[in-house]
């Protein structure tokens, strides 16, 4: 079966950009990823276009700006694993030897304010259970219970991932905060204040997935390519996507009701363990993690459902500053959702930008030295989990 | 449904009207209405004809105990999407003895008078007065002994 | 390479039903599907959920109700061509062995009245350019001109595809109509009067794929088919979807502008010929065919793209009565979008279930007598066209 | 863009405000503004960098012809969602000597009046009156000789 390479991404900033439609930001990131990877009209055989709130054939829209279509173009929508769901689709198609280069990307404009999930019944808004963050805040309160975590952990969880967010160009929030400032921010859902959560917002990201066989210009064989020095690839080891398990009442589901019952594995521990079989490694190879911080909570959760640390230790692996720059397993050096935003969309693509850039050595200042194996981690309504590893 | 107001905290005036027909009895003390699998034994909410833990078909319609012990909790200070109703409002899940877990509003909205394992009782609570002046009333959980 | 089958079929009547959730019908189409496969849970490996409309977490929903969760469940959109995109993915990823069997299935409960498309922008919709069914008059308008269609044509592919859907216990409309009547139909946009045009409602089709190679009870290896008689399988020979080249100022990506150049190919034209390249067959060895009938126009010009005759020559190929039952090469024994009606994400696999039906020689009073090859077209939205070959 | 009202069926009175700015000029007559590729010469509307055709960036604006041929046609009878203004209005297809085929509204509402070939020239039309007094126009085609 065909290994798959990643041979170029390209991002439009995740923020606010009233001026600029869904379809003008995914322009922007194609454009990147195609230019990174020397592809021109032809260099791709089949597109997949990452979307929770975009519409109705959001890829042909940016596609069509630029003359790009005529294959396969298909929308996917898998909550905030959308961009894993994509990247999943296209790898497959390529190890199957079905196409030789597939465009994935991820388009997102996510309206203000409090998200009116289509998720949620009527009888359950009415009934004030449509609250989003409640539910993240109820995860939160048994974190509490289960792991010893405090609210002093959430904020250094903000306090870590804000700094890293200063050297991000793409984030929407770069300055640094801290502890005292994050606690006195409004309290949105005991334990959870505005500053732990992460916002919804708008951008894109797009990455060219070939064939490892194939060469620097992988869709030559269509007069899809141009010369010129090409970053190095690097190699997709594992791209997955899972769904809950019933039973859980706290997974991003959102069932009215669950079992006591503590054995049913999250999402997120189903896609790790499949993805790090598919990629033929552990937890304990990893150098370099983006994972789903929709809340700050929800960043230490994690940490034990990807196996960073044994079940109940998050808080232990927080105050360790092990998933700190500089620690022993980096835990977002983006900055994450809480320095990026999350246009949903995008987000997960998002995480794979940056970690193409880790393991390429052209992070910056965020770079974590020597980073040869990556992983990426996105959980949201569904449930849907997605892991993706990458290594060089 | 249509049945007389129950809340502890409401008036017992004009007729209430449940957010779904379907969630609780109208009897005094109200209990929620769940289904209980033939084949796994096992209890969910709100009710469906198809056990969502083993997917076999025929669960049995049960009324689940009015109380319980609450197992998390915060307090909701604004408010969502489709909601109507006051902010604050509690929000949890209270694990009733059948070994079920149930998303419920509380009662309570502060949050520091609340901990894990205290004793919960099932209330009906009214959230908003619709058009035609019928109270909306939805299912809650209160304190047994406040603290 | 695998070959895949379709172990399975159900459907939910299409039409509107107050009283039932997309996902009420979600389950009444996947429950049929499983029980022609004899699967239970375990029995498939993943899942594809087409829906345009649907909202988040479409396809979770309607697992989640009957408790077959865990596996990758992905939401997937191509406008109306969406459930063949997921049929598409399916077999593609059975094909690549990624999986021995997959549930695909489209839901869709449309708003009603006429469609605000999110893919108009407002500037557009101010102007009353965002007029839907104004364009399938354009092209109706150029069919004329081109093919020598005159309105009694137009008249002629409603009354057979009523007749047809007489005898559809799923269709929406189940009554004869004769061409006076449907010319007498409120005139919606000149040439087309309003029985001309289908009508977006409600309703599911589900499809279980499975390896050509895999016993009758395909998933058994994971604890997940029953015994018992099953229905003849019916092979997957092709499912591809493509989308428009640039150029064409009708198609249904709904440009603003295109080029007087009648060269460029359709995006039906490309998918078929895909398709029949894959399938390893040609036109003239169809016995049947569904074809997206959106509007009656829509019906003629999809003769001429898929190759049941020649280009101009529609109004023949109606005239001789070739595509009604009893002729030639019957197009929509269902009845059609026009009897059926269209919710977006179930019509492809709609259209799929009937041909299955054929093919086993169980379609009762519509049967195509000896039946072995058929066809199912959808285009619309994106622009998305998808071709799916069958046979026994 | 704000300018004065130049469609020939509407009063000179108040300000106009185009529908979306860069769509067309506001000389007399008006022009729609469009873009021709320096890679393979072709137009295209409404105006990008980007020809959707060859995908070669760098496309120069251009005012195209204000006049050409009808292509097809139909009438609207019935509003479209985010459509505020009157009914019936004529729909169709105009191709411009650049060789580029124009969808647009036509001033023409009886179908019967409209032939393939037909001479059309380009006019703006109000549309709607906005929050501010403001006349909203658009483009649209008029027969240059009506039968
Ligand atoms: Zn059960
Ligand atoms: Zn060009």
């Amino acid at each position: 079966m065909t290994d798959v390479d990643i041979a170029g991404v390209g991002i439009h900033p995740f923020g606010r950009f009233a001026d600029r439609t869904i379809t003008d930001m995914g322009v922007t990131a194609v454009r990147g990823a195609l230019a990174e990877a020397g592809l021109v009209r032809g260099g791709f055989q089949a597109a997949f276009c990452a979307t929770a709130y975009g519409g109705v054939a959001s890829g042909h829209k940016v596609l069509s700006r630029i003359g790009m279509t005529g294959m396969p173009i298909v929308d996917v929508e898998a909550g905030c694993a959308s961009g894993g769901a994509a990247l999943m689709l296209g790898a497959g198609a390529i190890r199957a030897g079905a196409y030789d280069t597939v465009l994935v990307f991820g388009v997102e404009k996510m309206p203000k304010g409090m998200i009116r999930s289509s998720f949620f019944e009527p009888w359950q808004e009415e009934s004030g259970l449509g609250a989003t963050p409640a539910y993240f805040a109820l995860r939160a309160q048994r974190l509490m219970q289960d792991s010893g975590v405090t609210k002093d952990h959430l904020a250094s969880v903000v306090v870590k991932n804000r700094r890293h967010g200063v050297h991000n160009p793409d984030a929407m929030f770069r300055s640094e905060v801290d502890a005292t400032a994050v606690l006195a921010s409004r309290l949105v859902c005991e334990p959870l204040h505005l500053w732990m959560l992460c916002t919804p917002n708008e951008g894109a990201a797009a990455v060219v997935l070939t064939s490892a066989g194939a060469g620097a210009g992988a869709g030559s064989a269509a007069g899809g390519s141009v010369g010129g020095d090409r970053p190095a690839r690097v190699r997709l080891g594992a791209a997955v996507l899972r769904s809950h398990l019933p039973g859980s009442v706290l997974n991003e589901s959102t069932p009215m009701s669950g079992l006591a019952d503590e054995s049913v594995p999250a999402p997120s521990t189903l896609a790790a363990t499949a993805a790090y079989e598919e990629a033929g490694i552990g937890p304990e190879d990893l150098d370099v993690v983006e994972c789903q911080d929709t809340d700050a909570a929800r960043e230490l959760l994690s940490y034990e459902e990807l196996g960073l640390c044994p079940p109940g230790a998050a808080a232990a692996l927080c105050e360790e500053g092990a998933t700190a720059l500089g620690g022993r397993i980096p835990v977002n050096p983006s900055g994450g959702l809480l320095s990026k935003g999350e246009p949903l969309g995008a987000s997960a693509l998002g995480q794979v930008v940056t970690l193409v850039h880790q393991l390429r050595g052209d992070a910056g200042h965020n770079q974590v030295e020597g980073a040869r194996v990556a992983l990426a981690h996105t959980v949201g309504r569904g449930a849907n989990a997605s892991v993706v590893v990458l290594t060089r | 449904m249509a049945h007389r107001e129950t809340a502890p905290d409401g008036g017992a005036t004009g007729v209430a009207v449940s957010v779904r027909e379907g969630l609780f009895t109208d009897t005094d003390p109200p209990r929620l209405l769940g289904s209980r699998c033939q084949a796994c034994g096992r209890h969910h909410f709100p009710r469906h004809d198809t056990c969502p833990y083993c997917t076999a078909e025929g669960a049995l319609p049960v009324e689940l105990s009015g109380t319980g012990v609450l197992w998390s909790w915060t307090t909701v200070t604004i408010a969502p999407p489709g909601y109507g109703g006051d902010v604050p409002y509690g929000f949890g899940v209270v694990e009733l003895p059948e070994g079920l877990r149930v998303v419920t509003r509380l009662t309570e909205t502060d949050p520091s008078r609340l901990s894990a394992g205290q004793r919960m009782a099932m209330v009906v609570v009214p959230v908003r007065v619709d058009d035609d002046g019928h109270r909306v009333v939805t299912y809650a959980f209160a304190p047994q002994d406040p603290r």
